[in-house]
Parts: structure tokens; sequence; C-alpha cells
């Protein structure tokens, strides 16, 4: 099977206009996502993982800055300062809230809010309804939805809802963002899963990013570690996950709590830098138990292993 | 499981209990005011029956009963619509009040249907290019306008168009006051009902400028509410959602972000409209044409303290009437209602 | 100290921040000329006859003379210090009085709540000129009387304002916390819900001092009962006497009203640069995602 | 002595009322709590588990006192919480810390970190010099130097935040804290932070927890007892051993299952009269559909489940 790229970044930066300047949240990002596979972007909050989600999903906001190039299914949306999503969004980008009690319409039913996407970009009058009822079977969602406002829904059923809005369009990459903090477990489990699932039946591209490295596991096929606006790690999932080899992913995963596992939990030493004060050179280097000289040039993001890159002088 | 007052049925028993409580404080008015209105309802009497008069007078107005029962009679004869003879025109008070009032209704009514449009046209706008120059235009248009005395700018207009030669004067031309007949109370309508084109233009010719001058404040002020909140739907979550969905700017805008806040902008019109009733008292006096402003205007150097009380409860039962309206509409569009 | 950044940060950035600043200082200095002029010329000042009467404006009359004769600018100043003065009494203490009985009624719960809230609600719907009158029977006319029946009715508004402020953050854990510790009302309320709900009730109360003027104007128009006689140096009573001479000698009634508009301006223009300073949402060039 | 009753939480019921519509004429009675029954020993943490909407923070709100119970009990040494007056009232408020979920809303923006930290302090009556120095050495203890008690909230970052919310629940040395959702709002380097130094200062004032949080890693890594809490109810309570290793009610199973990162099987979610897991079952019966389970008692653990209750 040859693998054909979905989506292809090329020194994508993305920052924002504030007092004084632009503070550049995400620097020269390259990836590529190949077509109908899962690919997690995973990192703290402020890492600018969202947005680098928002850049895919074509929800950048006007006084936000973009350098390099973005390509979605071939279609070129970033180029330098300048963004076209027009004919993307919706179409073939969708997105999947963080927060779906915030996230959908709450002045109108779920079955109002699909049939008006789906009439959108199809036209179709009569089968829009029909159409909206297979968007909740295809989601496990009982039929009677249609008929219910959002805040009638509980959380579980509300990112369901969510998910179906966003396959409404019957788009060909689905961003993902966070959509299961706050849930329990077991929820998010189920929400993972059922993401799977849709990904496999339709041959979806599916960008998930999350904080919730566990979960990652479940359904990635391949996994990006950001730190501080850039991509420290890549690869295929269980390489990643078994094998990391920045010093940061090998923290964070020793950080995390494990069932059943009741050993002092080992801690980064300090905490993440904000967008204002990005330490010179590897952005990792103050907080790095295996830092040297070397370590004051910005390092590059080298495939040192077969499909798992890492971007840490210790292995240039 | 718990009974619980319908929303709509427990709003309109506060309104009622404000009525109320604006009737009691009219009550204290007339109590208070200078003046013996047995003396007043006898005719001013005088020479040796006049304290016989007086005495009947006051039997008749229940002058004689204890104050609680006063109060009962009082609160009964205002519900009832019987409040009294106006001093100075010796005519039923309510019937005064509304004669004049329909002529209030009608500007301000008119007014509304300029600044409306206006308002909003102007906010959604001001909000969609916010940070730009067309925002920064209209935002200190709308300033200027909500803050520039109305009355004031009506003297200017008035001034302005009389020079020009266009009648403004007056709520109709003395020609056509003997061949109206009123039906509604408002002219524009009557004049149409009669199938007279000639005294509807008249009417409209003489009510456009004073609605103008009234209609500044609305404007500015319906503008700036639109942005500020249209603002802030834009950046909520859901829109962004319908953005990212590939719906179209104007699905997203007006079937989205704006259909939320129908609500709270009825709530703030109806505001503006309660507002508005004195700044139209004053407009109307400045133009001269009949109605709360200029009763208000005769009514208070003679004294006239019924007819006063009266003018000016009309405006607070506007302002409960339009508030219990808007309360209710919003209860009725927003499903997120929660009590 | 938050409120003098944001006004260092909107004298910066907004040119109707500096204008509005121009214009309240020059009305400002206009009240102050006008309170010092009888100080200066004697208590007689704004009722002399200086002149023959109906002069259209000229250097010598800056706003021309009245029907009597009188220098029209003088009295106008003068009643510049007496509507800042009474603008002022107005602001401030349906501000306090609001800001309290709004905070009072959001912490207690239940029948405080209630009866409060439909208090203030009664208060919003009196017309303030009814109020008015009913404090002129009470205490009889002038300038006082109706500023304080002006508070009487325009606190409503502040009340209902922060109630609905205070309401949003009484159900927040610091407040909650306080509670459950046993710290009693007075503290929760004068420490933590106060300090959290003044800044925009204090900004809405700056925007609002214009139409504090246009009120007292429009009131002492149509029926001139904040003042004890024809004869003193209030706005709206001037242009209300000078309507009749509208179409003859227009400076009259029309002149006396551009102070309106002025001091009416200077303080809704810097009320709105603060809370545009104040509301990023509002300040970004945006142009949403199309 | 150390295996003396702390606290225990008896039938607890938290009813609050909705109304769907606002043309209903009627109002239901919901339980955000319903029947909520646990026992804690002294020195021992209580790790409950649930997602949004199952009633977990309302169920810490109410044992420490801010909230009413419509139905039950939470007594404290043998006082009840919710009847206790004066001095006594002020006592279990001293010794029961209480940590909310959102260290950015649960001190005031407003006040220094002083005051917002002395605040229970100031509410037992303690004198001005006496809290602060009181103020300063909690704050060495929970690891910030004593600049932070003149600084506002918005200075500090939000595990700096946690550490002082954490700081003032433990300033009048209480016997038992609860936490709402210690980490949810933290990043996971420095929840593993928060998550060790919770430990630490349990043993360094021998503290009780009732931790409620949706991360069941997290429950275990702190408590010693586990609850799993759904639909407002405790549906499986027992030592954290017993029920990680061997789980009795099927959502505790698939629970566990998801947090071993197996895929799990999803089902529609519905709730029926009976028993709302009737979807992730597979020994439902006739009963599972009528009537909610029974509380039913095996050993030191709790179950609802029909499964049981022949046994």
């Amino acid at each position: 099977m040859v693998l054909e790229a979905s989506i292809k970044s090329t020194d994508l930066s993305i920052g924002y206009e504030y007092d004084y300047g632009i503070l550049w949240v995400v620097n020269s990002v390259n990836i590529v996502v190949w077509r109908n596979t899962t690919y997690c972007i995973i990192g703290e909050s402020g890492c600018g993982k969202s947005t680098l989600g928002n850049a895919l999903a074509g929800l950048l906001p006007t006084y936000a800055y973009t350098n390099g190039y973005l390509e979605i299914e071939g279609r070129t949306v970033v180029r330098g300062d300048e963004t076209n999503y027009n004919g993307v969004r919706g179409r073939i980008v969708t997105r999947i809230p963080q927060d779906p009690s915030s996230a959908l319409n709450p002045y109108a039913t779920i079955g109002e809010q699909l049939v008006k996407v789906i009439e959108h970009h199809y036209g179709v009058r009569e089968n829009a309804l029909e159409k909206a009822r297979e968007l909740l079977k295809l989601v496990k969602l009982p039929l009677e939805v249609i008929d219910y406002y959002p805040h009638e829904l509980s959380g579980g059923m509300k990112q369901r809802a969510a998910i179906a809005l966003a396959l409404a369009p019957m788009p060909k990459v689905i961003v993902a963002d966070e959509p299961t903090s706050n849930l329990d477990a077991y929820l998010r489990g189920v929400v993972a899963s059922l993401l799977k699932r849709v990904q496999r039946e339709l041959n979806l591209t599916l960008v998930f990013i999350t904080h919730d490295i566990a979960l990652t596991s479940v359904i990635c096929d391949y996994i990006a570690v950001m730190y501080a606006g850039t991509i420290v790690e890549e690869g295929v999932s269980s390489k990643v996950l078994h094998n990391p080899l920045h010093p940061y992913t090998q923290l964070l995963f020793k950080a995390i709590p494990k069932l059943g596992y009741r050993e002092t939990l080992s801690t980064i030493p300090g905490s993440p830098p904000s967008p204002t004060s990005y330490p010179e050179g590897c952005r990792f280097r103050p907080r790095c138990p295996v830092g040297f000289s070397e370590c004051y040039k910005a390092p590059k993001l080298i495939e040192v292993k077969p499909q798992h890159k890492v971007s840490c002088w210790r292995y240039a | 499981m718990g009974i619980t007052l319908n929303y709509v049925v427990r709003r309109i028993v506060l309104s009622i209990a404000i009525i109320l409580g604006i009737s009691i404080i009219t009550y204290v008015f007339i109590y208070l005011a200078p003046g013996d209105p047995a003396y007043v309802w006898a005719g001013r009497p005088r020479g040796p029956l006049a304290s016989e008069a007086i005495a009947r007078a006051r039997v008749e107005l229940g002058l004689d009963q204890p104050i609680y029962v006063q109060f009962f009679l009082h609160v009964l004869r205002f519900f009832s619509g019987n409040w009294g003879l106006s001093i100075r025109f010796k005519q039923s008070v309510f019937s005064l009040v509304m004669r004049n009032f329909a002529s209030t209704l009608e500007l301000l009514l008119v007014s509304f249907a300029i600044s409306i449009p206006i308002g909003l046209f102007l906010g959604i706008h001001s909000s969609l290019y916010r940070g730009s120059k067309i925002d920064a235009a209209i935002n200190s248009l709308s300033i200027v306008l909500s803050n520039t005395p109305r009355f004031w700018i009506g003297l200017a207009m008035l001034l302005a168009f009389t020079s020009l030669n266009i009648p403004t004067y007056g709520r109709i031309s003395d020609n056509f006051r003997g061949e109206l007949v009123e039906r509604v109370g408002l002219y524009l309508v009557d004049s149409l009902l009669q199938g007279r084109l000639d005294i509807f233009l008249d009417v409209l010719i003489r009510i456009i400028p004073p609605a103008l001058a009234l209609s500044l404040y609305p404007i500015g002020a319906i503008a700036r509410v639109t942005r500020i909140s249209l603002s802030e739907a834009l950046q909520e979550e859901f829109v962004r959602e319908a953005v990212s969905l590939g719906l179209p700017r104007n699905t997203v805008v007006y079937g989205y972000a704006l259909r939320g806040l129908i609500p709270s902008l009825m709530q703030a019109i109806g505001l503006f409209f309660s507002y508005s009733l004195i700044d139209a008292m004053a407009v109307e006096y400045v133009f001269g044409r009949e109605g709360l402003g200029n009763l208000l205007v005769k009514a208070i150097p003679a004294s006239d303290f019924p007819l006063v009380t009266a003018a000016l409860i009309i405006v607070a039962i506007v302002y409960v009437v339009t508030n219990t309206i808007a309360d209710i509409v919003q209860a009725l569009i927003n499903p997120r209602v929660t009590m | 100290m938050d409120s003098l950044a944001l006004s260092i940060n909107a004298w910066r950035k907004r040119v109707t921040f500096r204008i509005g600043l121009v214009i309240t200082i020059a009305i400002l200095l206009a009240g102050v000329a006008g309170g010092l002029f009888p100080l200066i010329y004697g208590w007689d000042i704004g009722f002399r006859i200086v002149s023959e009467s109906f002069q259209p404006p000229s250097l010598k009359h800056l706003f021309g003379t009245d029907d009597l004769g009188r220098d029209m600018f003088t009295r106008v100043l003068m009643g510049t210090s007496r509507a800042l003065v009474q603008t002022t009494i107005v602001i401030v203490l349906s501000l306090f009085i609001g800001l309290f009985v709004g905070a009072i009624t959001a912490y207690y719960k239940g029948f405080i709540e209630k009866a409060l809230s439909y208090i203030t609600e009664l208060f919003l719907a009196i017309p303030s000129i009814l109020l008015a009158l009913v404090f002129v029977i009470l205490f009889g006319r002038g300038a006082l009387t109706v500023s304080l029946a002006l508070v009487a009715s325009w606190w409503s508004w502040y009340g209902r304002f922060a109630y609905l402020q205070a309401r949003a953050i009484r159900d927040l854990d610091f407040i909650v916390l306080a509670k459950h510790y046993g710290l009693p009302g007075v503290y929760i309320i004068l420490r933590h819900i106060v300090p959290n709900i003044m800044s925009p009730i204090f900004i809405q109360a700056l925007t609002d001092a214009g139409s504090v003027v246009i009120e007292l104007a429009t009131i002492n128009f149509l029926v001139g009962v904040g003042t004890t006689s024809i004869e003193e140096p209030d706005w709206g009573l001037m242009l209300g006497y000078g309507v009749r001479y509208v179409f003859n000698y227009w400076w009259i009634p029309l002149l006396p009203g551009l102070f309106i508009v002025l001091m009416a301006l200077g303080f809704a223009l810097i009320g709105d640069s603060i809370y545009e300073e104040m509301h990023p949402q509002l300040k970004r060039r945006w142009r949403l995602w199309f | 002595m150390s295996n003396s009753t702390l606290l225990q939480v008896i039938d607890l019921y938290v009813n609050y009322r909705v109304v769907r519509k606002f043309t209903d004429i009627t109002s239901r009675v919901r339980s955000a709590v319903a029947g909520v029954n646990f026992t804690l020993s002294e020195g021992e943490t209580l790790g409950v588990v649930g997602g949004s909407g199952s009633g977990k923070t309302t169920l810490l709100k109410t044992i420490v006192g801010v909230l009413k119970p419509s139905k039950g009990e939470v007594i404290y040494r043998g006082v009840n919480v919710h009847n206790a007056k004066g001095e006594l009232k002020k006592k279990i408020m001293a010794e029961i810390g209480y940590v909310p979920q959102e260290p950015s809303q649960s001190l005031d923006p407003r006040m220094k970190i002083s005051s917002s930290v002395t605040e229970p302090l100031r509410a037992l009556g303690v004198g001005k010099s006496d809290r602060y120095e009181r103020a300063r050495y909690i704050l060495k203890v929970v690891g910030l130097s004593e600049e932070v008690l003149e600084l506002y909230p918005r200075d500090l970052s939000i595990g700096m935040l946690q550490r002082v919310a954490i700081a003032r629940a433990l300033i009048t040395k209480p016997k038992l804290v609860l936490l709402d959702e210690p980490t949810s709002s933290l990043d996971i380097s420095t929840q593993a932070q928060i998550l060790n130094f919770l430990r630490e200062m349990k043993e360094v004032f021998n503290l009780s927890y009732i931790i409620v949080t949706h991360d069941i890693s997290v429950a275990s890594y702190l408590s010693e007892r586990l609850a799993v809490m759904s639909h407002g109810t405790t549906i499986e309570e027992g030592s954290v051993d017993e029920v990680l290793n061997e789980p009795l009610h099927p959502y505790t199973r698939v629970l566990i299952e998801a947090s071993k990162l197996k895929e799990i099987e999803e089902s529609l979610e519905e709730a029926s009269a009976g028993c709302p897991f009737i979807n992730l079952c597979t020994f439902k019966t006739d009963v599972c559909f009528k009537k909610p389970p029974p509380q039913i008692a095996i050993g030191m653990r709790r179950v609802k489940c029909w499964r049981y209750s022949s046994k």
C-alpha cells in the first residue's frame, strides 16, 4: 500500500499579535500526515498544540500570523503570511471541539443543526433528515436525540452529537482537539474507540490532539510530541510510546500515574517556558537532566531510527 | 414533584405588583399635594353654601372614610380607569391622558421604526469590522448620538425646517383638523382608514422631524448594545464550530450568533423605548404637538395634580408593559431559560 | 491601580479618550469659572442686565444676550458649575446606593433577594420626573431636591447592574468558601463581592454622567422644578424659557445646549475608551475567519 | 486510635429541582447525590472516581457543609456536621479542609494571597499577627516563598495557585482534607508534583483525604480505599487492591479496562427504570430492568448490583 500525504507542512510557524510585536507560539513545524491514519499530537497546555490544530482546521483568527507552507489534501492553505481556507473548511477538514456543551448551538435542536450543515454542503432537502438519522446511528445515539436541545443531553451524548456534526459535511480530515478532557476513563475510552471506528469505516484522516498520553496508544498510528512550540519527537506510536528517545518524552511518560502503581512519581523540575521567554537553542535545555554544551544550538528533527524522528543533540 | 408557578404567570403577577406599587406612590403624591381635593371636586364653591358643598364632595370622594379604605378606593378607581377630573381642563383625566398618549405613542412608534433598523445595521457592521476604521467611526457616531439632548436637536431641527418653509410645527395642519375622524387615535392610521392621502402626507411630514430628533438616542444605544453583545457572541465556541463546519458567513452571523441575541436585544430596546418617553414629551413640547409633554407643561403651573400623576403613571405603565413583554418573549425564544 | 493602568493605555492608544479628556477638562474649567464669578463680581452677576436685550453673539457677548439683556455666556458658565455639582451628587450617591443594594440583593439568597430585586424593579419603573415632582412637594423646589429625586430613581439602574454582576460571582468558590468558614456577610460583601463587581459599574457610571446631565436638563426644560425661580441660571430652564424665541433669536435657546452636549460627550468618550480597553475582544482587528 | 472512625456518611441524598421547559407547570426533583454510604477511618484516604455529572462535587460540598442534604447524615467524630452550632461548628470547620476544583476560582482575584490564606483563621477569631505567622509557616510547608504572601492570584502559575489553595485548607490544622479534582486543571508534569506533594502532606500532618477525581489512576495513587461513583451513588466501594484486582460491578470493570488501555465496547447510553448499567452488563436478569439495585455489603466492600443480592 502506498501512503499518500493528507496533510503536509513545511516550516510552519504561527504567531499572534500582542503588545510588543508577534508572539510565535508554533515554530517551524514539519509534519506529514498520511491518508487514512490517526496522527496524535501530545503536549502540555501552552505548547502550541491547539494553535496547530486550529491552523489545520482553518480556525486561525485574523490577528494570527503565519509563515511556511501547509497543504491539506493537495490544497495549499497556508503560504507564507497568506491563508486561504475557502472550500477546505467543512468540505475537507472539520473539527471536533474540546467542550461539546459550548460548541453545540444552544438555540437549535441537534437535528436542525445537522440538517443545516448537510443542506449547505449537499443541498438535498428531503435526504438531509435521512442523512442526519444515519449520522446519529453511526455515532450510536438514539434517534429521538434529533429533537433534543443540547442542554437536554448528558456529557457523553453531547460529545457524540458533536462528532456527528463534524462528520455531517463528509470531510476527509478530522481534527479532534482534546475531545475527552473531563470525561471519566470509561467515557474517554468510548469516545476514543468511536473515533477510531469512524476513522476506519469512513476512511478518514484523524488528527487527535491530547494531553492524555495513555489514550494515544489505543487509537494512534503516529505520535508527535510537542514542547514549547516545537515538535521534539515524532514517529510510529508503538515506537514512541515504548521506546521514547527525547529526554522530555521519557520524563513525561514517567510522570503519569499508572493504575495500581504506588511508587513516588518522578517529576520534571521547573515548569514549561512561556512563549514570551523561550530559551535559546534547545527549548528543553533548562529543565533537561542530560543536557550538554551542544544544546545551546537549536537541534533539528532528524530520523534516528526508521520511522522515528527526534530533535535532540544526543542522537545527532 | 413540586408545583412551580409558570414563568409567564409569575412575570405578569410581578408587573401587576409593580403597577400597584406605583399606584401607592401616586396615592401618597395626591394625598400630600397642597390643596383640598374636595374643594376642587365641588367646583371651588364660594359663599354660604360652600362648606356644605365641600362636605358633600368629601363624602362623594370617600375622604370621610379611614385612610386604608380611602387607599383601597383609590386602587379600585385606579384599576377601573376612573382617575378623576382634571382641574385645569375640567375633563376626565383618563380620556384626556389617553388621547394625548396616543399622540406620544405615535411619535415614539415612528421614531423606533426609524431607529431599530438603523441601530441594528450600524451595530452589526461595527461588530463585524471591529477594530477597523469603520468600527471606530460607527462607535464614535453612536456615542455622539446617544449623548445629545434630544429636545435641543429638536429645537435646531424645528428652526431649520421652518426656515426651509417645511411645515413641522404641530401635529396636523389646522385645515385638516376638523376633517380627520379619530378612530384609533394614531393620525397616520386614521387618515389612511379614512382614505385621505393628503392628510396622511401632512401628518407624516410633521411627524418625521420630531421622530428623527427622538431617534438619535435609540439609534446610538441600539448600535452600541448590538456591537458589544454581537462581538461577544461571535467569540463563542458554537460560532467557531459553525465556521469550522464550512457554513457561509451570513448563516453564521445571522443564524447562529445573532439568533441567540434576539431576546436580550429586545429587552434592551424595550428599555430604550420606555426611556424615550420622557424625551418624547420634551420633543413634543418643542414641536408644539399635543401629547403628554404638552399636557404636563400646562398641568404643572396649574397645580393640576390628578392630571400630572396620571400622565406620569402612563409612562411607568409603558415601562412595565414593554419590559414584561420583552421578558416573556425572551422566555419563549430562549430554550435555556432557567428559574 | 488597575484603572490607572487602563487610563494610561487608553490615553496612549485612543484618540477618543484624548478628545474626551480635553472636553472634560474644559468643562471643569468652565465650571470653576462659573463658580468663581459670583465671588469676584458679586452675587447678582448672573442676573445683572449688562446690555440691550436680544443682542446676537458677538465678541463682547459670546453667546449674545437674552430677553432682559443679561449676558448669556456668564449665565451658561454659572450653569456649568451647577450642572457639575448636581451630576456629581447624582452619580456618586446612586453609585454608592446601587452598588451596595445590588451586592446585598445577590448575597442574601431567598426572601431578601426577591424583595430587594422587586424594589429595584419598582424604582426602575417609576419615571424620574414623577419622583422629582414628589420630592418637590415634600421638600420644596430647588436644585438639591431634584438631584436627590434623580438619585432615588437612578440608583436602581446601578442596583440592577450590580445585582446581575454579583449574581454571576456569588457562587464562585472563594465566596462559597468564605461563607463556609463562617465569615460574616458584611465582611464578604465588602471584601469579596464589592471589589470584584465595582469596576464595570464605575465605568458605566462615568459613561452615564452625560445621561444625568441630559436628564436634569430635560426635567428642568419641561417643568422647571429644579429651580426656585425662573431667573436661575440653569441649563434646562434657560432652554425651556428660550424656546419661545427660537424663530427670532435662535441663540437664546440653542447656544446653552452646546454645553450640555460637550459635557455629556466628554464623560461618555472617557468612559467608553476605558470600557474598550477593558474588553480585548472589542479591541482586536478581527473579521471572523473568512 | 488510628483505627477509629473519622467520618461517616449515612444514606446521603441531595436533591435539586429542575424545570425542563419554562412552560412546565411542575418541577421535577432530581438527586445529584442519591444514597451514598461510606465510613472513613482516621489517617485513611478515600478516592472517589466518577465522570462529569456523577454528583461527586455535590457530594464533597455536602460533606463539608456548604450544601444541605435532603436526607441522610454526615457524622464527623460522632457529631452531625449539619446540625453543629457555635463553637462545635467552628471546631468541625477547622478540622475539615476543602480544596475546590478550580484553583483560579478558589482565590479572590482582588485579594492578596496573605488575606486569602488567612481567611479561615480570621473566621476563627485568631489575631492578626498570629494569622500572619501561621501563614508564613504554612507557605514554607507547601514549598512557596514568603514573597508570595504579598502577591495577587494573577501573579502566580496555576500549579502555585493550587498549592496556595491547599495551604489555605491546611492552615487550620485539619484532620481531613477534601480535594475536588486536585489535578484536572494541571499539566502532566505539574500534576505529578502536586500528587507527590499531597502524599508528603499526608505523612507530615497525618491527614485523611477524600479525593474526588475522574482519573482512576490518580485516585488509586493516593488512596487506600476507592469508591466508584455514577448517577449520584457509589456503585462500588472497597480497598484499592480489592477493587482494582477484582471489580464486582460491570462499570468498575470497564473503567479499569479503559485505564489499562484496552479497546472497549461502545454502547448506547440510555438510563432505564432499573439499573442504569444494563448495557454494560453480561449478567443481566429481569429484575435489573425493573428496579434499581440495592447496596450489598460483601466483607469490607460494598456494591450496588442485583447479581450479588442472593449471596
